[in-house]
């Protein structure tokens, strides 16, 4: 069940992909349940627990009250009793009424009690953009998670990893955060429909380059592949690393990447103090700051709460095109007034990658 | 059962305006959604505005209300602004909130409506701070604090109660509660319907009106609020109602499979509207709606011809001075 | 008022012999304390245990239980291993966690006894939680969740009360309301003292036991554990009893002026370790008694033999593999 | 009122630099009001609270049920209102709870509401350390709140700073996170009688020096001067940087002390994954990672929940000792050897620090 071949024929959707995640691990292992509030109603989560309750019954595929803090704990307890739980979040947001539970109890237990309970807890959240999602609605709090130890947290950005992270997150003995974006849902890749694991804790070069080090968290892996195509205009040559697990954060791809490069730009899905882009860039800076200096940036939310007129929602989330440009000016500082072409850039952003890169 | 008291000929006219006036523009919202112009998810109240019309009655313009991300009614029945909230809607900068809030996030502070949240329940103790400070201020001013029925499932709920009730606050909890959270009925995320009784446990009155009649929520608001004017502490309304169109957008969701049409007819028979522009001669009522009508043009044509923020506007407001 | 239940021999010496060892325990704890051995803030239930012996006593091993912070008596009732809970209150690499739980945090799940929290109310839920296990495993077990009556505040006591009721969960919430959140009487939280009408509004039987009688808490926790064992889902006691020591520590408190020793007085009039004692002959408390000495003191001299844990130790268990 | 000459002859513990400082503002204007769990007891938050309720009256300072979320709430609201609440919290761990109010709402009030409404709130709460307070009486979650625009953190080390900030952050029309120590509440520093603000926003250099900068974040700033004394003996020359305030951050001031010493040793009372340490790491590294060469290094919590025994918990906390052996590395990579001479390292961790330093 170790990482497979990420050859397929089949192309899957990002949702489908998660739920087909599920769906396997829910037939393998009976104590795995999903539940959360509107899991069962037929928008299913956008689809992502569509057919759950039909196969598996209302015992294991449940609702619930609005209560997000009890339903943590219950989620907490379940798991300690050797259930699998897999709670849902259709937004990250609500995820801050489940924070009692998950940094007081959740991360703490297997330790505090002294290895005594696990908690294979795996808590599914979205984060939204676009469509006026506003400010209580499209935070990527995952630096929050990452900060408490006991916990991990995960963030795929494609179908294929989406899948394979999520079989991992449930076989996993710990409580994971499960990161997943809105926009990501209908992307698709390569998905093999046999059960696998895509390993927590292993990043990947999706592609290569040499010029400059661009990771990207979330759906922002995206948007830096789409950077990296706009670059190659002018000659600048990025690599794209995808971290996929956020904690454990497999650094040392990442740093091998930056012996070559020898820069580093972060673009995360998140605001970037204290966040996951502090981390990657505090982590690269211990390693090489005694001995060869590199060029770091990290890109991300604008500082403020997300405003919900496009207008300024335009101007709040990094894209192609500024991440590009930032690119550019650190390997070419000289020249910083440079502009991709804006027909390609619009090509750009319309470029559909088809995961795992 | 409609209930028999009478209202005045002015209050007739007064609640059939507000009613019809609700209505009218949520209609028009969810006409012109699918145009796109309106820049975020609406969450419309068409069906449920005599509980913001009845409760908001009472009110003077020194009260406040409060509301949940379906809060286009209470807005509107407090007095809101309506060129401010098209605006919003359409994401200008001329709206309430030049464009940073949307339809979930309304807001309007000249006319005391409170911000409203996307995070179920979370205004409610938001509330209960605002009605500290009018405790504290002594001049028997009053805040109408609406949720819908899945928030009194969010401990905050409870946690509030048990402290307005402490402190005696001057507020009124209203519960709009439309037996739905999104497609969930509250059979599924109730163990039991005694909502009420469960509020009275806390030490205030707590009232449940079955038929959505805009007098009945009227006179108990009223009766309510008159006594936390001189002191009486908290009170609790719950009032049953139907969500005729979708959770969120402008369309009707019949055909979906979690609920039935017959649901709506019963509702649409005790509709409020109808029912108070019945009592009204058809002149009067023609009169209305025509000013209606075009107050709500103007605020669509304001809305309209509002501008997008400039981006510099991302920065501003983070914090305050 | 005194129940007029009469136990069975076996019964009172069973009772009696958890109580006395239990008081016996804090009570050593607290003499101690002031050594410095005890590696951790100790919040004992002396005054309190009627409830835990009472409501454990119908318990099979199979069966749960969870608490708070203020967990001896409810570890111990439940049979939890006082060699590893004394160990663990030293900091000592024996204890049930290594030293890493200190007396807040203790666990025992060879015995069943769930890990407990510093944080007021978090156990609650997750006590549900475990419930929801023991549902799907449907072989008749229960878990007895134990609070304080501060706990009852918390959002999320009411969230899992409608929660566990909805899922018709064997669960049985025992509230210890020894009237104090720390030095705050209940009077000065609590809009009103309605607490099992309240919590009967979920659909769950509550009745609260005034005079802390062992064997009435025993009486009704028997009777609605019985009945959830055949599904009849969770049910919920407030006991009424007195902390006689201070909040956190080995002492008393009285001196400090939020609360009067008559109070204390009127409580150990109902003690029921000398009640149950005097249920039995000289003979077999002097029997009692002396068993319980020695296993307290064999328990003392393990934690004081066991090493602390290595340095090591530190990184161990931060993730389960 | 702006920062005042910092002399004075009275010497004040930091508890009552606390207290005075909320009690000045309480005087001084009638919006002011104290509330939260017990600060209405006799212990009165271990006596930061005490005499408030006697000169102020029960509805300026009063307790709470056990009910964090809501409160929270409620404090948001009464300040939007155009109150200024101080809403205190025993330990920060019980913020968690709270996460909601203060994340979704507090924070994001005045920009979501475009500026028609201020949130000038006060959120005091003290870390634990020692005496057994094991993993949920312990921790320092300030980069949890760092994290989210809107809000601002500060975390005075010292008597002096205490009672200006405490005044700062009171007139402050945003919500500010007051981070205080358990430890600290009985050092002393001379602490002026008047009124006086010590300005958010604003670091201090506390020592100077030549060969490493060493930033102390809340009480791990008197660990860090305490190290200083010990390097002094290795004839390392270690500056000492206060930030103060967490957010805003005075990143100025240490990057200029970064350019005499060359290094950088940031010690926290916290986790470093993406906590307050990353980010002071990732700004310096974005500053410098073009131009110069910076050895960085983090130190704080142990990766690992707190464990309650002190045989454990003596290794879980950075400690002069480890600070200094630390920097002595970074200073000479070459001798990482060196170890204090034990009787002068006892000495030094005795060493009481009158601040502001
Ligand atoms: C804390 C939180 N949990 C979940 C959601 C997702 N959600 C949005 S509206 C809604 C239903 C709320 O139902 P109710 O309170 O009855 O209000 P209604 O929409 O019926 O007016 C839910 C679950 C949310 N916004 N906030
Ligand atoms: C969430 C939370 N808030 C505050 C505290 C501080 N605190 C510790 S014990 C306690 C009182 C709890 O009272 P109660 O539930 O009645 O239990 P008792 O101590 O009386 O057994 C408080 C407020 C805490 N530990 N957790
Ligand atoms: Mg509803
Ligand atoms: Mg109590």
């Amino acid at each position: 069940m170790q990482n497979k071949s990420t050859h397929s024929d089949r192309s899957l959707a990002y949702v489908d992909a998660l739920r087909e995640g599920m769906e396997q691990e829910m037939a393998d292992d009976p104590q795995v349940f999903v539940f959360g509030l509107d899991v069962d109603d037929h928008k299913a989560i956008q689809g992502s627990t569509k057919g759950l309750l039909e196969r598996f019954g209302p015992e294991r595929v449940f609702g619930t009250p609005l209560s997000e803090d009890a339903m943590t704990g219950v989620a907490i307890g379940a798991a300690m009793a050797g259930m699998r739980p897999i709670h849902v979040h259709i937004r990250m947001d609500f995820m801050m009424l489940a924070m009692n539970q998950l940094v007081n109890i959740g991360a703490k237990a297997h330790y505090m009690y002294g290895g005594q309970v696990k908690v294979p807890l795996v808590v599914r959240s979205m984060i939204g953009k676009s469509w006026g999602q506003g400010a209580q609605h499209s935070q990527g709090l995952h630096s929050l998670f990452m900060h408490i130890p006991g916990l991990k947290v995960v963030a795929p950005s494609n179908a294929y990893d989406a899948k394979g992270t999520m079989i991992a997150a449930i076989r996993d003995n710990n409580p994971v955060i499960f990161v997943e974006h809105r926009l990501l849902y209908y992307t698709e890749a390569p998905v093999p429909e046999e059960s696998y694991v895509v390993e927590l804790g292993k990043g990947r070069v999706c592609r290569e380059g040499d010029d400059i080090t661009i990771v990207g968290i979330s759906n922002m892996l995206m948007e830096a592949l789409r950077a990296q195509e706009i670059l190659q205009d002018a000659k600048v040559s990025a690599e794209v690393v995808d971290p996929i697990t956020l904690h454990p954060m497999d650094i040392d791809t990442i740093c091998e990447s930056i012996e070559k490069t020898g820069r580093l730009l972060i673009v995360d899905n998140a605001w970037t103090r204290c966040g996951a882009s502090a981390e990657i860039a505090a982590q690269v800076a211990e390693r090489f700051g005694g001995q060869r200096a590199i060029p770091i940036k990290r890109m991300g939310f604008a500082d403020t709460p997300c405003p919900t007129t496009p207008a300024l929602e335009d101007v709040f989330y990094a894209n192609p095109v500024t991440i590009a440009k930032a690119a550019h000016t650190m390997v070419h500082p000289e020249d910083d007034g440079w502009t991709p072409n804006p027909e390609k850039a619009t090509l750009s952003y319309q470029s559909q990658f088809k995961g795992p890169f | 059962m409609i209930t028999k008291t009478v209202p005045s000929a002015t209050d007739t006219v007064r609640l059939y305006r507000t009613l019809r006036y609700i209505r009218r523009v949520e209609e028009e919202i969810a006409r012109i959604y699918p145009s796109d112009k309106i820049k975020s998810p609406v969450h419309l109240s068409i069906g449920q505005e005599a509980i913001a019309v009845g409760a908001c009655d009472p009110l003077m313009s020194e009260d406040f209300v409060s509301a949940s991300y379906r809060g286009h009614a209470a807005y509107l029945a407090k007095g809101g602004d309506l060129k401010k909230m098209m605006a919003e809607l359409y994401g200008k900068k001329d709206g309430c909130a030049g464009g940073k809030a949307g339809s979930m996030h309304l807001i309007d502070m000249p006319n005391n409506v409170l911000g409203m949240s996307a995070v179920v329940g979370t205004t409610i103790p938001v509330a209960a701070g605002f009605a500290l400070s009018l405790k504290r201020k002594a001049e028997g001013n009053v805040i109408v604090a609406f949720m819908g029925d899945g928030a009194t499932e969010e401990g905050c709920f409870g946690e509030t109660l048990n402290f307005s009730s402490l402190h005696k606050l001057p507020i009124l909890f209203v519960c709009e509660n439309n037996d739905y959270a999104i497609h969930t009925p509250s059979s599924k995320r109730w163990a039991t319907d005694r909502l009420c009784e469960r509020v009275a446990t806390y030490g205030m009155p707590a009232v449940r009106i079955e038929d959505g009649d805009v007098l009945a929520i009227r006179e108990a608001a009223t009766r309510h609020i008159d006594n936390m004017r001189n002191g009486g502490g908290p009170a609790f309304l719950e009032c049953a109602t139907y969500r005729w169109r979708e959770h969120v957008g402008p369309g009707e969701d019949y055909e979906s499979g979690y609920r039935d049409r017959n649901e709506l007819a019963a509702w649409i028979e005790k509709d409020q509207v109808p029912r108070l522009g019945g009592m009204l001669s058809t002149d009067e009522r023609e009169a209305i709606d025509a000013e209606i009508e075009s107050t709500i043009t103007e605020a669509i044509a304001f809305a309209e011809n509002s501008h997008f923020p400039d981006t510099n506007q991302l920065m501003a407001h983070v914090y305050a001075e």
